[in-house]
């Protein structure tokens, strides 16, 4: 079951979870990472734009190379666009597999690459205003463990 | 022409129309010529990236696009 | 937030993970890992034993471990005794941290480590009645990671 | 006395009452010795591990229990 999704509300991470855990029966584990808005005392919003030609095709383009490298039974790729408030979710990605190390292993694999292989271009509502946020070196680190 | 990240705030608008190249195709050199000065130099940011009609162009020197055709300028994605 | 529990009943990791991920304000990210009783045609329940006065504080030590190793903000440790049937959850890990590294390196850790510092014993009954689960060598393989 | 897993199969029973040692505390040997002989086979398999009063040994050679003691017998674990 593959369930890859860009959403422009909020979501409850919880409801997505349990539909998609029963849509893999024989399953033997399900890992689970979700993201949120850090709460921080100066950031009042976050705002997530991206180029939507392509944005989904690039989050199915790392569901394929996941199934290609993990034995999966399913992947939910889930990740929010637009104005967030500190405390919501902006990603979940979720991995069913039979084996507990696939499952861990896709979902690691999936959050170092999904900046990659989605671009997303954040700024943060100050009180002065919004501020665009510039790349990072980590993420670079991030890729090269695979 | 699409403009993504700061890129938008600079210009002051998410899409520009620029004007069909009059005889061959518009290249990279074409796209910067054409735009606003303070923009043409973000744009020349060498870790921007260009794409064609939602394609990336692997270097933007093989640009080569038609009237009708959308160039989207992508800025480096922002951490975290 | 620590919640460290054996349970000897069944029960829905999703109403768990909600209130955990409440308890822990100002998260980056959590991570969760569900452990089910993978369906096989041939084994109709799952009887886990184990002797209390090692399991619970087994897991309150690793824990410890996990909370000295990662910087975290939260871990819930839920862990199934008694008899479980096919597609029932036997084991809940979740890991609530500032940062993505540390919430799902924690889970990972503490799944490897679970079966080191809580003692299970596994039987399984088939139609011909209770069999005993034997020791395997991927659990040294997967301590030696860390 | 407790026995974990195959050994209260084994034994037909999770718990047994060893006769207390007449004099000095009962060690290792003396378990074996005290234990029905299938049993005290199995319990002699050298990855067993034992715990006295919720605390596990290192070495069952340092095993020193005296009345009333809780003694576990503790076989290697189950994988998956």
């Amino acid at each position: 079951m593959r369930d890859i999704r860009l959403l422009t509300q909020t979501f409850f991470p919880g409801a997505l979870i349990g539909p998609f855990t029963q849509a893999n029966p024989g399953l033997g584990g399900v890992c689970t990472f979700v993201g949120e808005v850090r709460p921080d005392s100066e950031v009042e919003a976050l705002e997530l734009s991206h180029y939507e030609p392509l944005t989904l095709p690039g989050m199915h383009a790392l569901a394929d190379r996941a199934f290609d490298r993990f034995t999966l039974m399913g992947l939910l790729i889930v990740h929010r666009v637009g104005v967030l408030h500190p405390g919501e979710p902006i990603v979940c990605v979720s991995a069913a597999a039979r084996h507990r190390r696939d499952a861990i292993d896709a979902v690691d694999f999936c959050m170092d690459h999904l900046k990659s292989a989605a671009w997303f271009w954040k700024r943060e509502k100050r009180a002065d205003g919004w501020h665009w946020i510039e790349p990072r070196s980590d993420d670079t680190r991030d890729l090269a463990r695979w | 022409m699409v403009l993504l990240g700061k890129l938008a705030d600079l210009a002051g608008t998410p899409t520009l129309t620029l004007a069909p190249p009059s005889s061959a195709p518009l290249d990279w050199d074409g796209v910067i010529a054409a735009l606003p000065p303070a923009l043409a130099a973000a744009a020349g940011d060498p870790r921007n990236r260009v794409a064609v009609n939602g394609a990336l162009l692997a270097d933007k020197a093989d640009l080569q696009a038609d009237a009708g055709d959308e160039i989207a300028l992508l800025p480096p994605v922002s951490g975290g």
